[in-house]
């Protein structure tokens, strides 16, 4: 397959998280949205590895697994704290800071 | 001493007066201000006597002297000096100014002894001849400039000199304010000559007005013109003379000096120094000639009609300064300057007798009240027919010589100025008729009850002051004349200037009689000296017969007075209801009053008031600062209300700014 | 055969990341993610890069997706409620998504590239292996690999100073007294001036006993 | 003794006080204030007249990357702005001294601070050195008006009075450094801020349009003229009284100054160009000012727009692009400086015995009481309408002379203001000293000691001034004519280009 | 064994230039044993010990970084450059971190978070900043990247104890997160176009073009680039990607908020310089107009979203949105000058606002409301302290000659002027003068008015809550709660002298650096030098 089909379907995954970030009012679920968009991009640097014959793609998502792993253990962190100071787990709620 | 010496003396000594009574005001008792501010003005006149003697010493070339101090404002091309113009035209003004102030000063020791604002008084009164000596001797523009205005300073600070009277002070701000229009017409006027001429000097620029002006130069006539407008607001000409018969709210000493002696007369000395201009413009001294020829008109008839004692005679000076500028303006320069002295004589004796006249009457200024003092203030009485004789140009007075004249060079210069000699007639019949009126009204017929009072020994005493104004109770607090009295008959100060006055007003005529000498012409020759319109003199047999004419005509003047006022009483009455809408007119004044008010004074309070409401408030705080501040707040208002606090808003800013942000590299790939 | 396997697997991709967004439940949510994972996964391999693959399945799809379902587990995986605000979220978002999903097709296909319609460089022995990746961390990429150390250690920290229980509290009960920002009326604080949440402390009455009775909580705790 | 002594013993003698015990600290920094004016005295002693150069220089390098030097020096257009500088703040803490204030020592810093900057403002001869004191300057008053300031509003007005000069200053600071910016890319020169080297380097025309508008926004908003005044009526009346006539008197003065000193020699096109935009915007102050002061009901107000409107004329001479004009403006500048701070002091003095109030109508009929008040009011309300004889119409005249020379209409139109100045300035005396007793008035005392130690020195520079306006003339002389002659050169060159056009064939 | 052995065996390991990583590895190994030493039982250990094994760190690579200065090098494979840039932006990092630690000596974040935790990801942040700025690869980029943020979302909502903490936590966290994925797909698609992931290799294919008319126009290539600039810019606080900035900091531990608004600040704007002014230079008559525009709705959104705050946190958050529209302008010019400026604003942006973070901790201290502007009425009259560094502090930020605010504008608009960007000059004075409205409030707040009437006791130093830090926990039953409760300085404290010393030491810099700038140009001038710009 050429690489331009993997491309398009990174970018609509990327975009499916974005849409699911703005959709959900849900933590967990934003997080999760977020890895989606990480993959999106994992998906691309794979794909130009790919296509460049370049192994630093494929290094390039590695890191960014990692970062995502990173990222969600530390959100999750957040989440679990948020929940023993019994608020509410949604981040329509979380807006006493605004203005 | 060198003449010029005398003449920075002539200048000191005033000053000198002023500083001294003024800072020693709280050491002054009595009458030592008084008399310390009337020793320095005859000292001034010591010295302007000295100038004079010293000049006469001098061959008739050498007459013109400048000296100066320092430099004033000398710079980029501009040569104002500290310096004065001693020649015979200033030398005679000067005496003239600090004679007849002199007379004042003696006369005012005595008329304001029980006022509390004595020592202000006099410091005010040598400020004031300071000034005026300032504006005849001044040997550039600036410094001429500079004498004009203090006299118009001058004459607020002692116009309102009662300042708790609110028409005292509007009286003086009107003063004030007209001469500071005079001022910057003066100033504009100074502008249009230096354009030209480079110089602010007197002498330098009447050298140079013949080559750099050709005759009738538009900016020359545009700069004379504009000397015209000050000269017209100092000596109170149509159509800026209406700061004068309110100036009557000045203390009577006050209304001598302004209107009789000095301040009045310097626009007439104005167009007498500047006449090497005017004799190049002559449409602006044509101009001069015409405003001169309607004021002593117009003011004659409001003279007639008015009730207020010193207006009458405030008017009668507008009218008779009316023949000075039509003098000075056609080339009568000997002639004017001659009516300007025998004026001040009989002006200012006239003045004194009046302010005699009204302390009798406890303040009362009104006519219709006075009636028969003619037993109970036979000095007071004397003086004022004197000075009405005078005044009417009744042979063989001072003003009967001087005023006609005028009215004979006018008829001889020819060229359609005889118009104006027939008119100076006309006004010359009305002139006795007005001032006979007075005579008539207040020392005539039945002793009024003041009268009856004085004639037994006493001396009435208003019950309460009121303006005579508006009618408010007087704040009694910074004083008036008051109860206490000064009338000529008790006071020997007030005597003396009256009778040297008196004497002066009768005799002072022999100065000049034509064919017989000519001293006063002869004496300002020098100053004439480059003047084609000044050698133009009529012969001594028009002279004459313009005189005896003159004669007639003021005895013509006092018939009629006499036919109304004293042989048929009501004659004035009938004649009121007769014509009534031109005694109206008349004795509205013209509605000069009310046009200004109408054409300025109203347009610029709206104009004030439209501006501090309107653009001020409305435009400037509303528009602009609260304009911008309401934009930035509203701004402010939205990046705010944006700012929700909800994550998925925030996040879906930042999308859409990726969105946009790739959109705008797409579009520019 | 790659091309069927390719649609298959990015088919799958995709249904799976539209799961997670759609799916009501986050336990379902992070199932589908790792339906997804494991399609992107294949993905991957199409692509040759058997390492990243590997790594993908075992650590992500496998360790990390565990993580999730531990937490979901322990705050509860309830439905979420429906929003009260965000409702024109639901429409635009979505809507925003396919405006730059648009987009970015536009750029990725647009581009002058020649290699993005061919099928990629010719394969190199080795491209993608364990062996190759390992050796490029050690040479090469050395630094990030430390670096990458570092940033695990520090989610790590993160997650101990965030998650950490604290010692003698009730599970279930936990409820910490927070330090109020007690602020007097009227000064200002947004939330005052937007007059929809009140703070704490608007009404000085209400929050005087509140105040008092924070350190009496405290002592008869008995922490 | 170098310049660098005259502009900073300010800051250090209220550093001093500051330190000292509030029962002295004051004292001292009066004293103090003394002792700079007897330096800014040997200065003007030591000058040399006569000539146009810098003299008492002091040039060190201050931030090379940008060329900025810090280069001070003395001129003909400075040298007696320094010494009313030191002689008006003199006065200011005289007053401010005798009188108890809260939180003493932190005022007396203020002000130290506000007259260093000052001084360095008219002393800097660096572009950026003056843009930096021009801004610096503006700071002390902000303290000086927000704690110490009357009325409730007095920070809401003092704030607007800041961020309305600053943002001309702002727009200034672009126009400064674009000005050594473009002109060192221009010419192809290392860059530099140094006045008399920019002067040198004369930018495009175009660029000098822009920057022109950006120096004239800052200064007519400091001045202030209309219609750039929006904080002038709040800022005034929220000042303290010493600060307000320091204000009105001196800080208006280094906007004019900075026309004189940058604008016309650095923007010389630019100033020929806009020459009749500028002398609008002033004749329009002029006028309005003067109706503004002609009816506003607030004495101190009166006195405010009464500077609107001397600025308006110093603006027109300015920009009469004639010398008679700008010497004119310059003697203006010592003279309003000299006329304006005693006027709040007496208005302070005024609303004193009524109460408080200084609404006019509150005042009156209090000169019979207070002869010596009433005495020296006169003077000074003489000398404000400009008569004749004072030193303020000498002023007036030659910039109305300057103005003539360049465009008559324009002479003739704002000679409505000389006499508007009189009505008003008059409305003021009369409507305070005389008429009726004001409703208002407690005390009819005359004036007191500690007002008339103040009072009483200004009057006698006012009336020495008036005997002998030549000193504020003969010194700056050829430094204006310098200052003006690239402007004029732009003006009369279109005039030569077409004489040469038509002496060729 | 010996296969793995043999296989590490011909791996040859790239050379390591130790001097040149030294700055570096000093933070990495103090964070390090900061950790470890902070799991040590005595609470004085933790509680001192910590932050001064903190402070020895930092002054160490501080000392290591000034020793470095004048031998720029690319270590590690190519990986980091150590250069005059990286440098200077190393010791803005540095000295933030310090102050930071200064202020958080007694402050409730570290304790609740506990102090080793606290200080160790403070350095981890720190270093993942210096990885940042430093950065010529990708790869190395976004691990900078993430290891400078993954800290602070942490350190946000390390006073996990308030509900703002947390909130900003995972407001920072999510949104950050959704930066750095954008940020990573536009990596990508820069790595898709170019081939390569050093930025050597990036700049060459974009002035070689290795396709038929080169990359310059190349809508993969751009999209990239916008993706990457929205990354950037989030962290710069730059609209219309701020909204989180002003949320985060309000609600995160001040010494946090004081840390991230000048070293996140000036990381941002190292690799914005590094990436745009050098890797991505050809491309810039592309993105300069873009990221002028957005600087220019930076400057006014930022300026006019403080007008109307009360809490000074939140103000400074706008205000620190404005200024990286400032500092924005000078990456846009792309020249020497504008290198300089930007350099030169950061440093000066560090002294300013760390005066004014200091003095709202002290004011904290003091008073439960010491955020808010109605906290500071009558601070003049109080504590002149701190009021005059706050007060020099806004006046800075306003850009008042006689401060580094001044000198900082004056070079910025100069690199303006100079790269033909005069319209962004007017841009930001209208900035300035806007800014004016709400730094005059501060101002007024402090001197012009008097103290509120309702004054609360301050947090103080908070007693320790079980469960709040380890020591509470350790020792079981430690002094009594309430017993701390009633002390008076405990719940009434004063700021505290080294808060004080901070505020003082920062203030004064800025007006010593104010009137005496050039050591300041001159660090400015060896980062722009770096950069090898025109």
């Amino acid at each position: 397959m050429p690489i331009g089909w993997y491309l398009v379907v990174s970018a609509l995954i990327f975009c499916i998280g974005a849409a699911g970030v703005l959709t959900r009012p849900n933590p967990l679920v934003i997080l999760l949205c977020l890895e989606l968009m990480l993959n999106a991009a994992n998906l691309a640097l794979v794909a130009f590895s790919r296509m460049w014959g370049n192994q630093a793609g494929q290094i390039f998502a590695l890191v960014v697994m990692v970062v995502a792993a990173c990222e969600v253990t530390v959100g999750l962190g957040l989440i679990v704290a948020i929940y023993r100071r019994h608020l509410a787990i949604n981040v329509d709620e979380l807006n006493e800071l605004r203005g | 001493m060198s003449t010029t010496t005398f003449g920075w003396l002539i200048l000191l000594f005033p000053l000198l007066g002023c500083v001294v009574v003024a800072l020693g005001f709280r050491v002054e008792r009595g009458i030592s201000a008084g008399v310390i501010g009337s020793a320095a003005i005859a000292l001034s006149f010591a010295a302007s006597v000295g100038a004079l003697i010293s000049i006469l010493g001098r061959a008739d070339s050498s007459r013109e002297l400048t000296s100066s101090l320092w430099n004033y404002a000398s710079t980029v091309g501009v040569d104002a000096k500290l310096s004065i113009l001693v020649d015979p035209l200033s030398i005679f003004m000067a005496l003239i100014v600090s004679g007849v102030s002199t007379l004042i000063h003696i006369y005012s020791i005595a008329y304001m002894k029980s006022d509390r604002g004595y020592v202000r008084f006099f410091s005010y009164l040598n400020f004031f001849v300071f000034s005026m000596l300032l504006l005849v001797m001044a040997g550039n523009f600036l410094l001429l400039i500079v004498g004009w205005a203090f006299v118009g300073a001058a004459s607020y600070l002692l116009i309102s000199f009662w300042y708790r009277r609110t028409t005292a002070t509007r009286a003086g701000l009107k003063a004030f304010v007209i001469n500071v229009v005079g001022d910057v017409g003066l100033v504009l006027g100074t502008f249009f000559i230096f354009r030209h001429t480079g110089t602010l000097d007197f002498l330098k620029t009447f050298h140079a007005v013949p080559h750099v002006f050709g005759h009738n130069a538009t900016d020359l006539v545009a700069g004379c013109l504009l000397l015209l407008v000050g000269a017209a607001a100092k000596s109170a000409q149509v159509p800026l003379h209406t700061w004068l018969p309110d100036a009557m709210e000045g203390p009577t000493p006050v209304s001598a000096l302004i209107h009789a002696a000095t301040m009045v007369t310097a626009g007439v000395y104005l167009i007498a120094r500047m006449h090497p201009l005017f004799e190049v413009a002559t449409t602006a001294a044509d101009v001069g000639a015409i405003m001169g020829c309607a004021t002593l008109l117009i003011a004659a008839t409001i003279a007639i009609v008015q009730t207020d004692l010193k207006r009458v005679i405030a008017y009668s000076t507008m009218s008779q300064i009316g023949y000075m500028v039509m003098g000075v303006s056609v080339g009568a320069y000997s002639a004017g300057l001659f009516h300007l002295m025998t004026h001040a004589f009989f002006k200012a004796l006239l003045f004194m007798a009046a302010g005699s006249l009204i302390s009798a009457m406890g303040g009362e200024q009104s006519l219709d009240r006075m009636r028969g003092f003619r037993r109970a203030m036979p000095f007071t009485f004397i003086c004022f027919v004197v000075g009405g004789l005078a005044l009417s140009g009744l042979p063989p007075f001072s003003g009967w010589l001087s005023k006609d004249d005028i009215i004979a060079y006018l008829d001889h210069r020819g060229g359609g100025f005889e118009i104006l000699g027939i008119l100076g007639y006309v006004g010359a019949l009305m002139t006795g008729i007005y001032t006979f009126r007075m005579i008539f009204r207040a020392f005539f017929g039945e002793p009024c009850e003041e009268a009856r009072d004085l004639a037994q020994g006493h001396l009435y005493h208003p019950e309460s002051g009121f303006n005579p104004g508006t009618g408010e109770l007087e704040d009694a607090d910074v004083g008036f004349p008051g109860p206490e009295h000064h009338i000529a008959e008790r006071d020997l100060a007030m005597k003396v200037p009256m009778a040297v006055l008196g004497v002066l007003a009768v005799v002072g005529g022999v100065l000049q009689i034509p064919g017989v000498d000519a001293g006063i012409n002869r004496f300002l020759e020098p100053s004439f000296a480059g003047s084609r319109l000044a050698q133009l003199d009529p012969s001594t047999s028009s002279a004459w017969i313009g005189l005896i004419i003159g004669g007639l005509i003021g005895l013509a003047g006092i018939g009629i007075a006499y036919r109304i006022w004293i042989v048929a009483p009501g004659t004035s009455a009938r004649l009121q209801t007769r014509f009534g809408a031109l005694q109206t007119f008349f004795y509205n004044k013209w509605y000069f009053d009310e046009l200004i008010d109408f054409a300025v004074v109203r347009p610029s309070q709206w104009l004030g008031g439209f501006t501090e409401s309107v653009l001020e408030r409305g435009v400037i705080a509303g528009g602009v600062t609260g304009g911008t501040l309401g934009v930035v707040r509203a701004f402010s208002a939205t990046v705010r209300r944006l700012q929700t606090g909800f994550l998925r808003y925030y996040a879906a800013a930042m999308l859409i700014g990726v969105f946009g942000m790739a959109l705008y590299f797409l579009i520019s790939a | 055969m790659s091309a069927v396997l390719f649609f298959i697997a990015s088919i799958g991709a995709l249904a799976g990341a539209i799961g997670v967004v759609m799916v009501r439940n986050p336990f379902y949510s992070v199932l589908s993610l790792v339906g997804h994972l494991i399609c992107l996964a294949a993905l991957f391999l199409l692509l040759r890069a058997e390492f990243a693959a590997a790594a993908q399945v075992v650590v992500y799809a496998g360790a990390v997706m565990v993580l999730y379902v531990f937490v979901v587990a322990y705050i509860g995986g309830q439905d979420e409620p429906l929003s009260q605000v965000g409702g024109a979220l639901k429409v635009v978002g979505p809507l925003f998504a396919l405006a730059l999903a648009v987009e970015l097709c536009i750029a990725l296909l647009g581009t002058g590239l020649k290699g993005i319609s061919g099928k990629g460089a010719p394969y190199v022995l080795g491209f993608g292996t364990p062996k190759e990746i390992g050796r490029l961390f050690l040479t090469s990429y050395l630094f990030p690999f430390e670096v990458a150390s570092l940033l695990l250690l520090v989610a790590a920290i993160g997650a101990v100073v965030l998650a950490r229980r604290r010692r003698g509290l009730p599970e279930d009960e936990e409820d910490e007294p927070q330090a109020p920002i007690i602020r007097p009326q009227y000064t200002g604080t947004m939330a005052e001036a937007a007059g929809v949440r009140p703070g704490f402390g608007t009404d000085p009455a209400a929050s005087e006993p509140q105040r008092a009775a924070t350190p009496a909580t405290t002592s008869e705790g008995g922490w | 003794m170098s310049l660098s002594v005259l502009i900073w013993l300010p800051l250090v003698i209220a550093l001093i006080g500051a330190v000292l015990p509030p029962r002295i600290g004051p004292r001292a920094v009066f004293v103090g204030s003394l002792i700079t004016l007897g330096v800014a005295i040997s200065f003007v002693a030591r000058f040399t007249s006569g000539q146009a150069g810098l003299q008492f220089v002091t040039d060190k390098v201050w931030i090379s990357a940008l060329g900025i030097h810090y280069k001070l020096g003395l001129d003909g257009l400075n040298v007696a702005l320094v010494l009313l500088t030191t002689v008006i703040f003199s006065a200011a803490l005289l007053w401010a001294s005798l009188r108890e204030w809260d939180r003493s020592r932190n005022f007396f810093f203020q002000f130290g601070l506000a007259q260093s900057a000052v001084l360095g403002a008219f002393c800097s001869q660096d572009l950026a050195l003056f843009v930096a004191f021009f801004d610096l300057m503006l700071i002390p008053f902000y303290f000086l008006s927000g704690m110490w300031g009357t009325g409730p509003d007095r920070v809401r007005a003092t704030t607007k009075l800041v961020v309305y000069t600053l943002i001309g200053s702002f727009l200034m600071l672009v126009a400064a450094i674009a000005t050594g910016a473009l002109a060192s890319s221009e010419h192809h020169t290392p860059i530099t801020f140094v006045i008399s080297s920019l002067r040198g380097l004369p930018l495009s025309h175009t660029s000098q349009d822009w920057i022109f508008l950006c120096f004239a926004a800052a200064f007519v908003v400091k001045m202030p003229l209309v219609p750039f005044h929006g904080w002038l009526p709040d800022g005034y009346k929220a000042m303290p009284i010493p600060a307000v006539a320091v204000f009105s008197a001196i800080l208006s003065k280094v906007a004019a100054y900075g026309f004189l000193r940058i604008v016309l020699p650095v923007f010389p096109y630019a100033s020929a160009h806009f020459q009749t935009l500028m002398l609008v915007i002033a004749l329009l102050s002029v006028l309005w000012a003067t109706l503004v002061a002609m009816t506003t009901p607030d004495a101190r107000l009166v006195v405010a727009y009464s500077s609107v409107a001397q600025l308006g004329f110093i603006t027109l001479g300015i920009f009469s692009l004639q010398p008679q004009g700008a010497q004119g403006a310059l003697l203006q500048m010592l003279n309003h400086a000299l006329v304006t701070a005693p006027l709040f002091f007496i208005v302070a003095a005024l609303a004193r015995r009524s109460g408080g109030s200084e609404k006019l109508i509150d005042m009156g009929g209090v000169a019979f009481r207070a002869p010596v008040l009433a005495s020296l009011f006169l003077i000074v309300t003489l000398a404000t309408l400009a008569i004749p004889g004072s030193a303020n119409f000498a002023g007036e005249f030659l910039i109305l002379l300057g103005l003539f020379k360049a465009k008559l209409a324009m002479a003739v139109i704002a000679s409505v203001g000389v006499v508007g100045a009189a009505v008003y300035a008059l409305r003021l005396f009369i409507g305070a000293l005389h008429n009726r007793v004001g409703p208002g008035v407690r005390t009819a005392d005359d004036i007191s000691l500690r007002d008339t130690v103040v009072l009483v020195p200004v009057l006698l520079v006012i009336l020495v001034l008036a005997f002998y306006p030549q000193f504020g003339l003969s010194r700056s002389e050829k430094s204006v004519q310098s200052a003006i002659a690239p402007a004029r050169a732009q003006q009369t060159q279109p005039a030569t280009a077409t004489a040469q056009v038509a002496a060729t064939p | 064994m010996t296969p793995l052995l043999a296989a590490v065996g011909h791996i040859k390991a790239p050379h390591i230039d130790w001097a040149s990583f030294s700055p570096l590895l000093a933070l990495s190994v103090g964070a390090l044993v900061v950790l470890m030493v902070g799991l040590l039982r005595p609470a004085v250990i933790r509680a001192a010990v910590v932050p001064a094994l903190s402070v020895v760190t930092l002054g160490t690579s501080l000392g290591l970084q000034i020793w470095r200065f004048s031998h720029p090098a690319s270590i590690i494979s190519g990986a980091l450059r150590i250069d005059g840039l990286a440098l200077t932006l190393d010791m803005i990092f540095t000295v933030a971190a310090l102050a930071s630690v200064v202020i958080s000596l007694r402050d409730a974040a570290p304790e609740s978070a506990g102090h080793g935790e606290y200080h160790s990801l403070l350095l981890f942040s720190v270093l993942g900043m210096a990885v940042l700025v430093s950065a010529q690869d990708l790869i190395t980029l976004f691990l900078g990247f993430e290891l400078l943020s993954i800290p602070l979302y942490v350190m946000c909502a390390s006073e996990w104890r308030r509900e703002g903490s947390l909130e900003s936590g995972l407001k920072y966290l999510v949104i950050g997160s959704v930066g750095s994925a954008t940020l990573v797909y536009g990596l990508a698609l820069v790595y898709g176009a170019t081939g390569s992931t050093g930025f050597a290799g990036i700049t060459h294919a974009l002035s070689t073009g290795k396709i038929a008319g080169g990359l310059i126009g190349d809508p993969m290539m751009l999209t990239g680039l916008a993706l990457v600039l929205v990354g950037f810019a989030f962290k710069a606080s730059v609209a219309p990607f701020h909204q989180w900035t002003p949320d985060v900091y309000e609600g995160a531990p001040t010494p946090v908020t004081a840390f991230m608004a000048t070293a996140t600040k000036a990381a941002a704007f190292g690799i914005l310089l590094r990436f745009f002014d050098v890797a991505v230079f050809d491309l810039r008559d592309t993105w300069a107009p873009a990221l002028a525009t957005v600087a220019a709705i930076t400057i006014v959104v930022g300026n006019v979203g403080a007008l109307g705050q009360s809490s000074l946190k939140r103000l400074l958050g706008y205000s620190s949105v404005a200024q990286a529209g400032y500092m924005l302008s000078g990456v846009v010019v792309a020249t020497r000058l504008g290198v300089n400026a930007t350099v030169l604003y950061l440093g000066v942006y560090l002294f300013m606002n760390v005066a004014a973070f200091a003095v709202i901790a002290g004011a904290q201290r003091e008073r439960a409301d010491g955020d808010d502007l109605a906290g500071l009425a009558g601070l003049g009259g109080r504590r002149p302290w701190l009021a005059w560094p706050m007060t020099i502090a806004m006046l800075a930020l306003t850009g008042i000659p006689g401060t580094v605010g001044f000198i900082g504008k004056f070079q910025l608009i100069h690199a303006l002027v100079d790269g033909n960007y005069t319209w962004l000059g007017i841009v930001l004075v209208i900035g300035s003068m806007i800014s004016l409205g709400y730094y005059l409030r501060v101002i007024a707040a402090m001197w012009m008015s008097p103290e509120s009437a309702a004054s609360i006791p301050g947090r103080g130093r908070l007693a320790p809550i079980a469960g709040g830090s380890p020591e509470a926990d350790a020792t079981g039953v430690s002094e009594p709660p309430a017993a701390a409760a009633a002390s008076p300085d405990a719940t009434r404290s004063g700021p505290g002298i080294e808060i004080t010393l901070v505020a003082v030491v920062f203030g004064a810099a800025s007006v010593f650096f104010g009137i005496f700038p050039s050591p300041l140009f001159n660090l400015a001038a060896h980062a722009g030098r770096a950069l090898g710009l025109h």
